[in-house]
């Protein structure tokens, strides 16, 4: 059927617009870096977001995305840094700390889903307050100012965001990788299967022997496992955490997923949405910088009118359905 | 009392159970016991308790007290299940029930509803080509043509309802529980579940049926079992008791004839709703229609046929076709309707056939629920609660609407008086013009008589009446005039003596077709 | 690409977003500075980007790079640590580097570092607060935002006081905001009844404070130090204002001195390396004339 | 029946515990001024989340509150600066400014709520893009910098924040009598009830003649206006506006509304659980703030931790239910 082509497309042909924004606005704007620093640029908040996808398709909202991911930067720079003196290889270090860094992601996620779905607290609440605590947490860590990571280490970690493979970053890959997994888990598997059935009915899918309970606190596992991932490649880039590191982030995933097309209220998510979503919210910063006939005033006012027009351009053809 | 003996092994049984909601006591000093190839019928009032009974069988609620047991497929040692009952482990059992609700994800496809929460799978992944091939298979079974792929929520109810019956297929049923199965299914449908009905039963599956509407009892049930009240009446044998038998026992009076005779005529004189080639969207033929004052207009046709389609786009429930040019006259005054709160401006209400997804707040209250439509009837600058509640209390009381706690959530009522709730929230605006679809679904036969008296009275009383159903004894019994559709299409008005059932089928099915009104060949330019 | 004098230069500039009044007096700075270098040098092209958090700020340095095709940068960075790997990238490219207020967590990276000293701006407000208060009394210290900047104010303050008979009740944060201000100092005048001084680390801080001082009719027991040099504190001090004696210059106008000096390497091609560390004056009514600019907006 | 007592008495009982630490915490707690000054202080807030009380209860959310009122509050002072020169009486141009704020309200009211109900845009993003805009506008109006209410009319206007009634200061008065007008229009009205069954489910709500666009955009204007009184209020207290103004504030309003009992996928709302949560998200900020036994740098945890407990509380009462 036609209608649901350009139901999947809309996002496709908002980010196609804004693309075509960008040529016209400046000449420097197709060159080869600048397209592969959106990329890598965007695979932060995308990958956060694709996390997302699955949390809220489940019905479910994760505000602590942000500081979690502050929270995990700063663990694994004190663990780095604390190795350095007892492990020689700079790539043991590092490997430690990502395995460290996913496993934190994943307890923070438990955490998160069995608050919601034990303690039957709102999941607004739950992760506005468990944001208020990774933030914290990270500030004490860092005893008010920044943690650095250990320069020698940081040499050898930076590859990860720096080097390139076939011509795109790592994280690019990391990235694609990411929404590949997660497209065949939302889209191919039981589990996300019954995601979509939990977000949508949550009687019904009791009723049809799911265990909600375990399928939703699956789904903040998975976000917390892709904040994990987000700040394994956001780390190399800053080589630092403070209580500022991602601030907002979790608005910015949000609206990247909605963007996409997830539905906010459940039972409808998709994962090239989100990808599209946070390239498309990159790409308007982007644009910002490459022309200054915008006031930075005005910088958010335009970004927001560009997030809205998007949103109705592919509204409207669903409305057509 | 007499159970009637037969030699087919145990399943499930019941010994002196009981079951409480809260304070509320539901269900009291129940036996029963289930059988291996056998139908067992469930009656009872609305509210008797039948729902929550099956429930409990297959896991969805826990026992308050008594004995539920699970008998071994060798027939000895059989096991107290009662305290670790729960659907998964019934399920696992073979013990499967169709809600009397539908229950299904309107977001997901067919295909993917039939097989929620015990998907197929290849490897690690869904195996979507066998889920879909069968369901194919499954529909087929039913003589029912659904793409698999159809998303839930564009299908037709007596669709959905085909949907969950097709859903059991994919499981291994030892104890099928059918909670009212057909009240939205017609009747050539209802034939085509007999059927699978038969089949299992041969095979040994044990059946739980449940249904209001008695012919169907006799025709497919082996044994009844009674209920009134939350207590048992008695079990029989089917071959013992007579519909009017089942209708006494369950009532626990003798019932007047249903349809009682009209005591007025309508006045032709006066056109209370005129339609005039309303050109309804996803159609091509107009549509025209009268109904005059003091008229009960029954609507017959297949489900399908668009009578739903047609009168949701009368009252402004949904949008007409883009090239609609036609008219619409309350009292004989042209008036557009764009939406309800206009229609009830004119005093015309509708009463929807989806109690569920449309009629009913389910979690709210019966207050907030019944006064929801005619809201400003109850309120100045401030709702005035007293009124509201007085008002809820008569209608509780003229519709007899069993509730046992006065706080239950509208959500927690017997299918019936849902029903019921939502037939006093449409007449509480006291329009003149009533739309009812499909109003007696899920009514027991003696509220079904009170509610047929009632639609009499009221068309007596000068009220202007179009009544959809699929229950065609129904639309005859009551009926002054009939409209028939057929594909969207109004194929027929009948009168007198032209009211008869196969007359009406005929019209139905699209043999016959008097109003040739000519398909309008130019198309506003939109 | 090879350097030349006769090819229009360009200058990327990049600073955190106006969030704050700081931060807004910064904005206003360089948007006159660039109107005034652009119309006197016409080969001179400044764009300047402005960036809500360290990860927009990297974002915004590979922008200036891969599209503006920049030949120098001047940074105010969000914060030092995690913007030293990007800007150390951009240098690696050839450009020629001015660092602003927050320096870099690596020496050798930047051409040109122009700076208040954070240590020196607590050190003086410290040193007054002694002073005035005759040695010895009670005081509250309302902080920013925890960041290396709030943390060298700080420590700079309490090494100043350290030793003397001052006695800091207690320290909050009140995140450089005017709301954090008042809400923090009326809690701070409920529980403390004794209270001779408060250091409000920041004007915007500061305006919060005043007020809630007024609310509790105690402008006759304390008096307040704020910092930055916002116009309507400078005023205040210019009209001898009991409750504001004294602000500690902290100024925004440093990127109108690190832009110039940037420009002028290429316009004069002089050799402009170099630390210019700009100090933290007292204002006091006698010089607070000249720290006063009306047409600012901070 | 007692477990509905409960169920109401929830957030009074969490809003009591804390109180009852506070007290503990410090002599200074229970003092007169402390205590006026906790009530005005959670009148912003306390009045942003009764408007927001009615856009959640319909099923909506609103963003944008906190730059609203930023916006509004730059619109009032410079509407107020410019009038001085042409109107004497400074009290005719603090009433002016305040039909203007109302009126701005109102219009961003509607504005969120057509783009709501008629371009049929997820609130999220609609109020999400309003967010920015509002945000950039106030930054642009004040050049990044801070609007300063005229000196003159700061002083007449600041009656508005500092005077008292009956030992009261008048932001309470307004909060109060917002909070009873509100409870009125919620619970008594036709309109209150529409706004419960949109939420509950949108359907039903249009099957039962409910003019469902209208009553949420109605929603949503009157979150615009409440925004605007609390502007009204907020003004006073310090006369600035800057792009700083009303930061985050649309998270606390939600969070207020959802500690309250109200439940954020919409359908049902309670205006007093509103008024609690505001008082009990003010009274762990004083509370902080009166005492030094806990790390600066983990205020947030803890008041994370109160707030899951809190909400904790008062669900466990829920579930007997
Ligand atoms: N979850 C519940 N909470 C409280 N009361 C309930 C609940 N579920 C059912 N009831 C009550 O139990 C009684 C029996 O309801 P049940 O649905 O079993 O009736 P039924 O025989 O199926 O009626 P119908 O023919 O109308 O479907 C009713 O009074 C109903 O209101
Ligand atoms: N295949 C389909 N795709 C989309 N919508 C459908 C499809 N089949 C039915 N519908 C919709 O489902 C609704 C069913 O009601 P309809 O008016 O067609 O039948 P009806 O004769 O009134 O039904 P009933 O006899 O049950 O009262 C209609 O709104 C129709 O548009
Ligand atoms: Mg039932
Ligand atoms: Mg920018």
């Amino acid at each position: 059927m036609p209608t649901i082509d350009l139901k999947t497309a809309g996002p496709f042909v908002a980010l196609l617009l804004i693309f075509g924004i960008g040529i016209l606005v400046s000449d420097a704007f197709l060159s080869a870096g600048n397209l592969t620093n959106i990329l890598a640029r965007s695979s932060f908040i995308g990958i956060v977001a694709i996390g997302a996808t699955f949390v809220i398709t489940a019905g479910g909202i994760d505000l602590s995305v942000g500081s979690l991911a502050a929270f995990i930067s700063g663990c694994m720079i004190l663990l780095m840094n604390s190795l350095v003196d007892t492990i020689d290889s700079p790539i043991a270090i590092v490997l430690l700390a990502m395995l460290a860094s996913v496993g934190i992601g994943a307890v923070a996620g438990l955490v998160n889903g069995l608050l919601t779905t034990r303690a039957k607290i709102e999941a607004f609440i739950v992760t506005l307050g468990t944001m208020g605590i990774y933030r914290s947490l990270v500030t004490y860590m860092a005893d008010g100012g920044t943690l650095s990571l250990n320069f020698g280490i940081g040499d050898v970690y930076s590859a990860v965001y720096y080097n390139t493979l076939f011509g795109l970053p790592y994280p690019v890959w990391v990235f694609l990788a990411v929404a590949v997994i997660a497209y065949v888990l939302l889209n191919m598997t039981v589990f996300g299967r019954h995601c979509f059935a939990v977000g949508s009915n949550e009687n019904v899918a009791r009723y049809s022997a799911i265990n909600v309970d375990r399928v939703k606190t699956a789904t903040y596992i998975l976000q917390g496992v892709c904040v994990a991932i987000a700040t394994i490649i956001y780390v190399p880039r800053l080589g630092s955490a403070s209580g500022q590191t991602g601030i907002l982030w979790e608005l910015e995933a949000i609206a990247a997923v909605i963007i996409g097309g997830t539905v906010l209220k459940g039972g409808y998510g998709r994962i090239w949405g989100a990808v599209v979503g946070a390239l498309m919210l990159t790409l308007i910063g982007n644009i910002l910088n490459l022309t200054d006939s915008v006031s930075n005033y005005l910088n958010g006012a335009v970004q927001g009118i560009i997030v809205i027009v998007a949103v109705y351009l592919q509204r409207g053809s669903w409305r057509k359905h | 009392m007499t159970a009637t003996a037969t030699s087919n092994p145990i399943v499930l049984s019941l010994r002196n159970l009981r079951k409480a909601f809260g304070a509320v006591t539901v269900l009291q000093d129940i036996d029963l016991e289930i059988r291996a190839g056998e139908v067992l019928a469930l009656l009872g009032e609305n509210g008797a308790g039948k729902s929550t009974l099956v429930k409990i069988l297959a896991g969805f609620e826990s026992v308050t007290a008594g004995e539920l047991l699970l008998h071994a497929v060798a027939a000895e040692g059989n096991v107290r299940v009662d305290a670790h009952w729960q659907q998964a482990r019934a399920e696992a059992e073979g013990v499967i029930l169709i809600h009397q609700e539908l229950n299904l994800v309107e977001q997901l496809t067919v295909a993917e509803n039939i097989f929620l929460g015990h998907e197929l799978t290849r490897g690690p992944f869904l195996d979507k080509f066998t889920m879909r091939r069968l369901t194919r298979e499954y529909l087929a079974a039913l003589e029912c043509d659904i793409d698999p792929d159809t998303p839930m929520h564009t299908l037709a109810v007596s669709a959905k309802q085909m949907v969950e019956i097709a859903k059991t297929q994919s499981k291994q049923a030892r104890v099928l529980i059918l909670d009212e199965p057909t009240a939205v299914l017609t009747q050539k449908e209802s034939q085509v579940l007999f059927a699978l009905i038969e089949r299992l039963r041969q095979q040994g599956v044990a059946i739980v049926y449940i249904s209001h509407k008695l012919d169907e009892i006799a025709q497919i049930a082996d044994r009844i079992t009674i209920l009134r009240d939350g207590t048992l009446v008695g079990h029989y044998a089917a071959q013992d008791l007579s519909q009017d038998d089942m209708a006494r026992l369950m009532v626990g009076r003798e019932l007047s004839d249903l349809f009682p005779p009209r005591s007025s005529t309508p006045d032709y004189q006066q056109c209370a709703l005129r339609v005039t080639r309303l050109l309804v969207a996803g159609t091509n033929t107009p549509v025209s229609f009268e109904l005059q004052r003091g008229e009960i207009l029954g609507f017959a046709g297949l489900v399908g046929s668009g009578r739903t389609a047609l009168l949701e786009t009368v009252v402004g429930l949904r949008a007409a076709a883009r090239a609609n040019t036609g008219t619409l006259e309350v009292a004989d005054k042209p008036v557009v309707l764009r939406d309800l709160a206009t229609a009830r401006r004119h005093n015309i209400a509708y009463l929807t056939k989806d109690r569920k997804g449309s009629g009913l707040l389910l979690d709210k209250g019966l207050v907030m629920n019944f006064s929801l439509f005619a809201l400003s009837n109850y309120a100045g600058l401030l709702i005035h609660k007293k009124q509201e509640e007085v008002a809820l209390a008569a209608v509780v009381d003229a519709f007899d609407i069993r509730i046992k706690d006065a706080n239950v959530l509208a959500g927690n009522l017997s299918g019936g008086n849902q029903q019921k709730l939502l037939l006093a929230k449409m007449l509480a605006a006291k329009p003149s013009v009533l739309i009812f679809d499909e109003p007696t679904r899920g009514i027991d036969i003696g509220t079904k008589g009170q509610i047929y008296q009632f639609i009499n009275q009221l068309a007596a009383s000068g009220h202007s009446i179009i009544l959809i159903s699929s229950d065609i004894t129904e639309i005859i019994g009551l009926s002054d005039r009939v409209a028939v559709m057929y594909h969207g299409d109004l194929t027929g008005i009948l009168k007198d003596d032209e009211i008869e059932e196969h007359e009406i089928m005929r019209y139905a099915t699209g043999l016959k077709s008097r109003q040739q009104i000519p398909v309008p060949i130019q198309r506003a330019i939109g | 690409m090879v350097p030349s004098t006769l090819v229009a230069q360009t200058i990327g500039v990049s600073i955190p977003a106006a969030t704050h009044g700081w931060a807004g007096g910064l904005n206003y700075h360089a948007e006159q500075t660039k109107a005034r270098l652009e119309a006197a040098h016409p080969g001179l092209s400044i764009v300047i980007v402005t960036a809500g958090s360290a990860s927009e700020q990297a974002n915004d340095l590979e922008d200036l790079v891969a599209v503006h095709n920049i030949d120098a940068l001047v940074i105010l960075p969000f914060e030092s640590a995690p913007l030293t790997g990007p800007v150390s990238n951009v240098k690696r490219g050839g450009v020629f580097i001015t660092v602003v207020d927050r320096g870099l967590s690596e020496p050798g990276i930047q051409d040109v570092y122009v700076a208040g000293n954070n240590t020196e701006m607590g050190r003086v407000s410290g040193e007054y607060i002694k002073e005035a208060l005759g040695g010895s009394g009670d005081i509250v210290v309302l902080r920013g935002i925890p960041t290396v900047v709030d943390e060298q104010r700080f420590d700079g303050f309490m090494a100043s006081i350290a030793g003397s008979g001052i006695n800091v009740l207690d320290n909050q944060y009140a995140n450089w905001n005017r709301d954090d201000g008042f809400t923090v100092m009326q809690d701070f005048l409920a529980r403390f009844p004794k209270i001779d001084a408060v250091w409000a680390q920041d004007d915007d801080i500061a305006i919060g404070v005043i007020q809630a001082v007024r609310q509790a009719g105690r402008e006759d027991d304390l008096f307040i130090v704020g910092g930055a040099g916002m116009k309507e504190i400078v005023k205040r001090v210019m009209d001898g204002d009991r409750l504001t004696p004294v602000d500690v210059l902290y100024p925004p106008a440093m990127i109108s001195t690190a832009m110039e000096l940037t420009a002028l390497k290429f316009i004069a091609n002089m050799p402009v390396e170099g630390e210019y560390i700009l100090g933290s004056p007292l204002i006091t009514r006698d010089n607070a004339e000249q720290y006063y600019f009306p047409e600012s907006p901070f």
